[in-house]
């Protein structure tokens, strides 16, 4: 499955990527929600998939046995999910507002500001 | 009153919920409840669901079973390759007089058979339903009337009542 | 005590911001909140260096869970160095704010941003974990990322979306490199993967940890603002209040620069052959390119814009060299930065409070009318060009030492041309800004009834930094060589976080 | 730096209490002189140590007699200014900035340390480049300013270098150490390259060829500037430093025949340059680069006798360019105007700078006894030392030393009226006032007094100097009168051949005006900086070209070319050995997620590229459910929605997506987007096939009850063990949700 | 929205997910849930009730400020940190006690869950100011 | 036992969902469409849920999976109700072999 | 065995609809798809709760059913307001 999930990230990657390229700030904002989750399942991946029991101790038990899923990766995705969400969010609101301020979702129309 | 049914109601499902029926928990449940409730209070007009709780359960039993053989029906159509429907967008005139009466029969409408709600008029004395096998639009109004409406009212008042 | 002085940097900001935030019917209640914060981190930042001074480095283990269990904060001297400068940035900026943030934005939340946003760049000089680091670049990025769009309109927001883009990928990039670091060593703190890395090293291919390296070079690269990744600064920096401008110039880039100088210290030390000599290159360009757009450039704060892309390629030449007289250069320089490249922005802001506008062509006439400002401009920017007494001849010749002890005379080279560049375009500020009349201009007596006391205040006091970096070199200097020997020497870190910290 | 304020307080007084301060130290400096003919270091205290720079002072012959040059005619500037720039609202800047050139040029003299020398170096540049700048409003000051900044200052970065090359190589950055250890030095690698670099710096301070254009642009500044600055002082300072550095790296080969080869070529091009100058400054300034040319080649040349003669040359230089320069202000104040071809007759209405001008113009031209006729004596004795043609170039360089001094003075003072053109009204003509003259007076009378009391006065001053400059003490002699030798005719053959020249000046003007060159050093610097800043633009305008896209594309392909190409070339792509264990579901979901991206790709709707956004969300949720993670599954589900919901929210008033842009970029972009994700793919495949053990997790699994008081690992990492990660992320959130509220509420009105 | 049906349904949902996310909330510790989806769930609740009627009628239902929310929410967070250092132990260290609920059963309250009730609040403050802000544009 | 049934509740419930599938991608206009997702995926969805809680056994499986079908059951036909209603004022056209339309011409 | 076929089901299931979601050709269509989804996507999670063993994914289905009405309502809301005019095919 590692095998195939690479070919899925590095697909998601390059599909985020491709959007990014485009010309509209909305195209641009969902690139980076795929590229969002093409790093979480990256990590996900890359610290090993385990088709396992989930990393919670049963009742009566103290401790867990046997194979289970390493919850740390799970942590760090679920803190980078709620990031992305979170940068997500306030993209969307710059986005909006920027639409209001500049009048256009073409990012070509708003570059030309930078030599003086 | 209602709120205290519905706070203890609320303590039992979270009992169920968190599957321990200790007297604590049940106190926690409630009390935490009772803060839901105050949260929602502005929100909670009054109104009569929550003593009726346990028929309504039964009452629901029973539309999937009325949902089981409209989907019958429906896979039917969907399977074969001719459409087969007739539809129509009917006024159905009401005798529902509370929002939750409306609401449920509306709701019930949706899930049972050929029909579907689509709106409620301003005055709220008519429900616009589209039904998908309506060569004869009266008979679908009657069905409806005589059937599901009066089991809402009857279930909704009865209760009350008793 | 420690775990108390070692959490201050980041409670006391959050503190301050929340607060700041709960106050958002008071402006008045904001602003004092946001001087007290300051003056209080600024404070505790002090205090925390002299604990290093005394004590060594120190650790704190947070949630009392063990290293690498948890996660470590630590600061050693280096650390303690970027704290006390964050510290200071941010009084200084915070007393500018005062007077050069309109009220809208004062009252929409900026004081509780400004906040965070030194939350976020403590978080990150204080932390010794990576994954850790991604979470306080994220609070400094997205509370940056807030600062820089506040209130603005078709230009700021051009700028903006160029910053958040570009600052994004730069995240991306990182955290994809987290992803491949902690699949292959299954660890994120940073003394532990310093401990074990060796180890992993000789059994991967040279071409993993070469791949590895280089993309948290280009994620920190990106916001350090290096060649060629630095396109999101000089297209936004000119755009917000001078106040965030300052801010940004002084501290944000520079969290880019702690992070490699962190990574390429205590982890990535096992093939410098590539990875350093790929870091020397990458800053010899990013000084030449950046000195280059500021040559090109007609207006006050986007020359400084670009200078700051220059500066950086010094910072981290003294990291590509990698003695232990390089590093401390670096870290020499990093003060010397931050100092005068925040001071420079301040006074652009005072120019443009006269002025109206920032534009070398339009401007004229400041050093008839304004003789203190021109001299509290002058400081800064000669020492920008490297000019002795100042700190950046220090800083300079503390990486030309380095250099050419190392007998690499072409980034020596380049960094004598580029510091010869710098000062072109510093005197042609001067020149066009101060000794040129302005056309047309009103009586420049009528500059004289705007008053600039306010500004004055916190210009001074960085200038007085500037001058006291440069005077007191031989301590600052002695200073910095300290933290560079604790960086070049990471077993004393790896063994503080590890085992008695 | 109170001067200011100073003249602000008492304007009329300033200048006296100013010039007093300088006097004063010429005095000290003089009687030190006398005391400690042969010094060595009086005071030293670290600086930056580590970095090899310690304040350390070596009052010697060689500093005391430029100290005392530089505070005598400093206070004498310091006097003239005061009359010359009356009532200027700026005095008192004016003053502030001469006097830190001042403490510059004497810190230049007393500093021991190499990179403490640079320090004083590069301080009297800055001072120089707001002095030459002084009249700010005119653009040609301005001009002139930065480019007397830039090359002093390439020059000092070029000495720099060297500096601490030297102190690499000799091991110390003590000028008084490195002598002693010469010989460690001069065999070092670094030696030459390092010597190189010192004359670099040394060579565009003291205006040498073709580091010289600088100098008469600067005359743009007020006359006591270029009196003091470009003829005293600062332009000695490269000169001081090659007679400081001598005995350390001097006597080899490089050092000769670089010194005399570019010192003999500035003479002569200098002098040449005099030849066809108008302006009263402009032929100062080129018989100065001229005579620093001479200074450079007699250090150059290094003997001791060469070293003395370059200190009596110096010294008398000093004197009457100085003056020459004061009388050039006086006469631009008096007349309004500094052209020779039209100044004449200016005896009878300004005889006291007449006066000075003379004794100045005599000493210039070589003629006993004052001290440049002394001067010249000595310097075609040494010339003659070292065969012929050093001889005759140095006694063409006298010639046109001849010329400039008698172009300079007899023409404005003594000729009837301007040669040509018109004249000015000789009402408007007014002697200069007290201050200005005076100045001028004490200096030229200097070397008339010198003149006569060579062994008495002048030899004190320079011949402790010459030692210094030669490490050996030497006794200087000096007289008047050494009978008829050699020099003797060849003075007379400069003065018959000068006063010819300057009778033809009017063919010679016209005929070098033909022979000029179009181009120069100078033509050069303004293409550089042309071409600079053409580069500059169109380096930035290409890579800082605005375009988001491009900045895009450009960091993704650094990415792919510095990450992959390690990763192609030594070894680390990386085929999976194992077999694709993958169940037909998760296929499905793989699938799925490929079958969305692209959807979202091809979207022309905003909404559609949302839906399959989410589609994939869910997708990858899915993922983490089946992977035993369903707290990631439940947060990444509800994440999802709410992102498509936001997404909703805040676009559904958005136009359709525009044109997608030509085919090729597409292509280009596509291929882009491919290689940073084939990158991803690798390095996934990579990390993937590395089996590592997390005993970190084990640690978790084992703590989580005890002492983490709960069952849910991923719930007690986020709140216990990495509670400081979540307390971060939580604030992120904060941050996003004020922002929002901040952005979207904070309208212009 | 002007949906009678939609309005009534709202109503009757309200309470049911507010317990739920409370739920998810305190169970977090040992099951899947926590703070982070507890808030997304409230928050999502309260989204559905500004959805139906309007911005307004949800800021005047939910009483508070949601930005004053997302500082309460801080506020705790911080809170819980600072508690382990009056235990003279590091930032965060968590301080456990517990409620006896009858014989057997036994509530632990620990300052990890008071950190996660700061997140709850702090997810609600930002969903819900976001989401107010872009409806009431 | 409890796994054939469970299995075949399961069975039951993904037939239902394929065609709430089949059926929304084949059905002429959005409100028949809609008659498909409220009624079959409803259906199938709770077959799914019964047959796990009968797969578990235990009170907690089916405490949760009875809470979901409620919840599916309220807010399924609500949101179709919603989403129907906004898109009939919207102007989304009803299918041609539609026999006739009497809500058309309210003014609300 | 017959388990992989029902997940396979839904699997199908999702995909189809999907299909949908991407014809439209109205808004309200791909609401009803994106609704649609959401619920076998939570007969997917039962379904693979029983595959798994894991009964703690019954929550899940909870979680999911709130947030489909919410992204329902939304839609609604959305299209009522007048929003994508470009959708109305
Ligand atoms: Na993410
Ligand atoms: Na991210």
């Amino acid at each position: 499955m590692e095998t195939v999930l690479a070919f899925v990230i590095g697909g998601l990657f390059a599909a985020g990527l491709y959007m990014m390229l485009r010309r509209s700030l909305v195209k641009l904002l969902i690139g980076f929600g795929l590229l969002s989750n093409a790093v979480n399942l990256l990590i996900f991946t890359a610290a090993q998939l385990i088709r396992a029991r989930s990393p919670i101790i049963p009742e009566g038990e103290v401790a867990l046995r046997g194979p289970y899923a390493d919850p740390l990766p799970q942590a760090l995705i679920l803190t980078a999910i709620v990031i992305s969400f979170s940068v997500t969010a306030f993209a969307v609101g710059l986005a909006y507002r920027a639409y209001g301020a500049i009048g256009t979702d073409n990012l070509d129309k708003i570059g030309e500001t930078e030599i003086s | 009153m209602i709120l205290f049914l519905l706070n203890i109601g609320l303590a039992l499902i979270w009992a169920i919920l968190t599957g321990l029926f200790s007297p604590a928990n049940l106190a926690a449940g409630f009390i935490l409840g009772y803060f839901v409730l105050r949260a929602a209070r502005r929100i909670m007009k009054p109104s009569q669901y929550f003593n009726t709780l346990p028929n309504f359960f039964e009452f629901a039993g029973y539309f999937i079973w009325e949902l089981i053989l409209a989907n019958l029906r429906l896979a039917y159509d969907v399977l074969t390759p001719r459409h087969r429907m007739r539809p129509r967008v009917l006024a159905l005139p009401l005798d529902t007089k509370t929002d939750g009466e409306t609401t449920l029969l509306a709701t019930l409408i949706s899930l049972t058979p050929g029909t579907l709600s689509l709106d409620v008029s301003a005055d709220r004395s008519m429900l616009y339903v589209h039904a998908m096998y309506a060569s004869d639009p009266d008979a679908v109004r009657r069905a409806i009337k005589k059937g599901l409406e009066k089991r809402v009212i009857d279930l909704i008042r009865g209760t009350e009542r008793s | 005590m420690k775990d108390f002085w070692l959490i201050l940097p980041i409670a006391v900001p959050m503190t301050a911001a929340i607060l700041a935030l709960l106050a958002y019917r008071s402006r008045a209640g904001q602003r004092l909140i946001s001087v007290i914060g300051a003056s209080i981190l600024l404070l505790a930042d002090i205090i925390l260096l002299a604990q290093v001074l005394r004590h060594g480095i120190l650790a704190s283990q947070m949630g009392n869970w063990p290293a690498p269990y948890g996660i470590t904060l630590v600061v050693d001297e280096f650390s303690a160095i970027m704290l006390l400068l964050t510290g200071l940035i941010g009084f200084a900026v915070v007393l500018y704010s005062l007077i050069n943030i309109d009220a809208a934005r004062e009252s929409h939340g900026y004081h509780s941003l400004f906040h965070f946003l030194l939350m976020g760049v403590s978080g990150s000089f204080l932390t010794g974990d990576l994954f850790n680091l991604y979470v306080w670049f994220e609070v400094m990025l997205v509370a940056s990322f807030v600062l820089m769009a506040l209130g603005g309109e078709r230009a700021q927001m051009a700028g903006a979306i160029k910053y958040v883009t570009l600052n994004l990928i730069s995240s991306i990039l990182f955290l994809t490199a987290l992803g491949i670091l902690y699949g292959l060593a299954g660890t994120l703190n940073m003394a532990d993967l310093g401990s074990k890395f060796a180890e992993i090293a000789a059994t991967q291919p040279i071409g993993v940890m070469r791949t590895l390296a280089t993309l948290f070079i280009i994620a920190f690269g990106i916001k350090a603002a290096t060649f060629p990744l630095f396109f999101w600064l000089p297209a936004s920096y000119h755009t917000p209040p001078v106040a965030v401008s300052a801010l940004f110039a002084g501290l944000l880039t520079k969290v880019g620069v702690y992070a490699l100088i962190r990574v390429f210290t205590l982890i990535f030390v096992h093939d410098t052959g590539y990875t350093h000599t790929l870091i020397l290159i990458i800053a010899g360009l990013t000084m030449i390119t950046g000195v280059l757009g500021a040559v090109s450039q007609n207006e006050f704060r986007r020359i400084l814009s670009f200078h700051i892309i220059s500066q950086i390629g010094y910072e981290i030449m003294g990291l590509g060299l990698f003695s232990p007289l390089a590093l401390a250069a670096s870290i020499y320089f990093i003060a010397h930065h931050i100092t005068a490249k925040t001071n420079l922005f301040l006074v652009s802001g005072a120019v443009q409070r006269l002025h109206h506008t920032l534009d070398l062509r339009v401007l004229g006439g400041m050093y008839r009318a304004r003789a203190d400002l021109a001299m509290l401009f002058l400081i800064p920017a000669m020492s920008l060009a490297g000019l002795p007494p100042l700190s950046g001849f220090f800083a300079k010749l503390g990486l030309v030492q380095a250099g050419l002890l190392q007998k690499q005379y072409l980034i020596v080279i380049v960094a004598l041309a580029v510091s010869l560049l710098t000062l072109l375009s510093m005197a042609k500020i001067w020149n066009e800004a101060f000794w040129k009349d302005k056309e047309g201009s009103p009586d420049p007596t009528s500059h004289g009834a705007v008053s600039l006391r306010s500004y004055i205040v916190p210009i001074g006091l960085l200038a007085g930094i500037t001058l006291a970096i440069g005077f007191a070199a031989g301590p600052i200097f002695a200073l910095a060589q300290r933290a560079a020997d604790q960086l070049a020497n990471p077993s004393m870190y790896i063994g503080i976080v590890l085992h008695k910290g | 730096m109170l001067a200011p304020a100073l003249v602000r307080w008492r304007p009329a007084a300033a200048g006296y209490l100013i010039a007093a301060l300088p006097a004063g130290l010429a005095i000290y400096f003089a009687r030190l002189l006398s005391v400690t003919p042969f010094g060595g270091q009086v005071a030293s205290f670290a600086w930056a140590p580590s970095l090899g720079l310690t304040f350390s002072c070596n009052a010697d012959g060689l500093s005391l007699f430029f100290a005392v040059l530089i505070s005598g005619i400093g206070a004498l500037v310091a006097f003239y200014s005061a009359g010359y720039l009356a009532g200027h609202p700026h005095l008192g800047r004016f003053y502030g900035w001469l006097l830190m050139f001042m403490a510059a040029m004497l810190g230049v003299a007393f500093s021991d340390n190499l990179l403490l020398l640079y320090v004083f170096w590069e301080l009297t540049s800055i001072s120089s480049y707001m002095l030459i700048g002084f009249d700010h409003e005119d653009k040609a000051a301005r001009a002139s300013a930065l480019q007397a900044l830039l090359v002093t200052v390439l020059g000092g970065s070029a000495l720099l270098a060297g500096a601490v090359m030297l102190g690499i190589a000799g091991g110390t950055m003590e000028i008084s150490a490195l002598v002693s250890r010469r010989e460690q030095l001069q065999s070092s690698p670094l030696f030459v390259p390092a010597l190189l670099l010192v004359l670099l710096g040394a060579f565009t301070k003291s205006a040498q060829f073709p580091f010289h254009f600088w100098l008469p642009n600067a005359m743009v500044a007020p006359a006591p500037v270029s009196a003091y600055l470009h003829s005293a002082a600062m332009v000695k300072a490269g000169v001081f430093l090659l007679a400081r550095t001598s005995p350390a790296l001097g006597g080899n080969e490089t050092w000769t025949c670089v010194l005399v080869a570019v010192g003999l070529a500035t003479l002569l091009i200098g002098g040449y340059m005099a030849l066809f100058q108008t302006d009263l400054k402009l032929l100062l300034a080129y018989s100065t680069v001229s005579a620093l040319g001479l200074l450079t080649t007699l250090i150059g040349l290094g003997t001791p006798k060469a070293l003395e003669a370059a200190a009596v040359f110096l010294l008398a230089h000093a004197l009457y360019k100085g003056a020459l320069f004061l009388v050039a202000g006086a006469v631009d104040h008096g007349t309004g105007m500094r052209d020779i071809r039209q100044l004449g007759g200016l005896l009878r209405a300004m005889p006291k700078t007449a006066a000075a001008a003379a004794m100045a113009a005599l000493s210039m031209a070589g003629v006993i006894p004052l001290l440049g006729g002394i001067a010249k004596e000595m310097v075609y004795e040494v010339s003659l030392g070292f065969g012929p043609w050093i001889a005759a170039a140095v006694v063409v360089g006298g010639i046109f030393f001849f010329y400039a001094a008698a172009s300079a003075v007899f023409g404005p003072f003594w000729s009837n009226t301007g040669n040509s053109g018109p004249s000015i009204p000789p009402a408007r003509i007014h002697e200069a006032p007290f201050r200005m003259w005076s100045s001028a007076l004490v200096l030229s009378g200097s070397s008339l007094v010198l003149g006569l009391l060579p062994q008495k006065a002048a030899a004190p001053l320079a011949g402790p100097a010459a030692s210094a400059a030669a490490g050996a003490p030497s006794s200087l002699e000096l007289a008047l009168w050494h009978g008829m030798n050699p020099a003797l005719v060849l003075s007379l053959v400069t003065i018959l051949s000068g006063a010819g020249l300057y009778a033809a000046r009017g063919h010679v003007r016209r005929m070098a005006c033909k022979l000029a060159i179009p181009w120069g050093p100078d033509a050069a610097y303004r293409s550089l900086l042309q071409i600079l800043n053409a580069i500059a633009s169109g380096l930035t305008l290409v890579l800082q070209s605005g375009s988001l896209r491009y900045y895009l594309i450009i960091i993704l392909l650094t990415m792919a070319g510095l990450a992959g190409i390690p990763l192609i070339g030594q070894g680390g792509l990386h085929w999976p050995s194992q077999d694709i264990d993958a169940r037909p579901s998760e296929l499905g979901i793989a699938v799925l997620i490929l079958l969305a991206a692209v959807i979202a790709i091809r979207a022309r709707s905003l909404l559609g590229a949302v839906a399959a956004l989410g589609a994939v969300g869910y997708s990858v949720a899915m993922i983490y459910l089946m992977y035993g993670a369903p707290d990631l599954a439940m947060t990444q589900f509800l994440i999802e929605s709410l992102t498509v919901i936001l997404f909703v929210l805040a676009f559904y008033r958005f136009p359709q997506f525009e044109d997608v842009g030509s085919r090729p970029a597409r292509l280009g972009n596509a291929v882009v987007a491919l290689l940073g994700g084939g990158l991803i793919t690798a390095l996934v495949l990579l990390a993937a096939g590395i089996q590592f053990h997390h005993p970190i997790s084990d640690y978790f699994a084992h703590e989580a009850v005890p002492r983490g008081h709960g069952r849910n690992l991923v719930n007690i990492i986020l709140v216990d063990f990495r509670a400081l990660d979540t307390l971060g992320e939580t604030t992120v959130l904060g941050i996003a949700g004020i922002g929002v509220y901040a952005l979207i509420k904070l309208k212009k009105k | 929205m002007t949906s009678l049906i939609l309005h009534t349904a709202t109503r009757l949902l309200m309470p049911l997910l507010l317990m739920f996310s409370l739920f998810l909330l305190v169970r977090g510790h040992n099951q899947p849930g926590g703070g982070f989806t507890a808030g997304l769930v409230a928050s999502a609740a309260w989204a559905i009730y500004a959805l139906a009627y309007d911005a307004a009628t949800a800021r005047k239902a939910i009483h508070i400020e949601p930005r004053v929310l997302i500082g309460i929410g801080l506020i705790a967070i911080l809170f819980s940190g600072f508690t382990g250092l009056l235990f003279h132990q590091p930032f965060l260290a968590g301080q456990w006690g517990h409620l006896k609920l009858g014989e057997t059963a036994r509530l632990e309250i620990g300052t990890p869950l008071l950190f996660d009730f700061g997140v709850y609040l702090t997810v609600i403050g930002v969903v819900l100011t976001i989401i107010f802000t872009l409806e009431e544009e | 036992m409890g796994e054939v049934l469970s299995t075949a509740l399961l069975a039951i419930g993904a037939a239902f969902s394929l065609i709430a599938s089949i059926g929304v991608l084949r059905f002429p206009d959005l409100f028949i469409r809609m008659h498909c997702s409220t009624k079959s995926a409803t259906l199938g969805v709770s077959f799914i849920m019964l047959g796990a809680a009968v797969n578990f056994g235990d009170l907690i499986s089916f405490t949760k999976a009875l809470a979901a079908i409620l919840f599916i059951l309220v807010t399924a036909p609500v949101g179709t109700h919603v989403l129907a209603r906004a898109a009939y004022y919207a102007g989304v056209p009803l299918w041609k072999g539609t026999l006739s339309d009497e809500m058309k011409g309210r003014p609300d | 065995m017959l388990k992989g076929i029902i997940s396979g089901m839904l699997t199908i299931a999702v995909i189809l609809a999907f299909f949908r979601l991407a014809r439209g050709p109205s808004l309200p269509d791909r609401a009803v798809a994106l609704d649609l989804i959401a619920t076998i996507v939570i007969g997917l999670i039962g379904a693979y709760a029983v595959n798994a063993n894991e009964p703690l994914f019954l929550d899940l289905a909870v979680v999911l059913a709130l947030i489909a009405f919410l992204a329902t309502v939304a839609f609604a809301r959305f299209i009522e307001k007048g929003g994508f005019p470009w959708e109305k095919s």
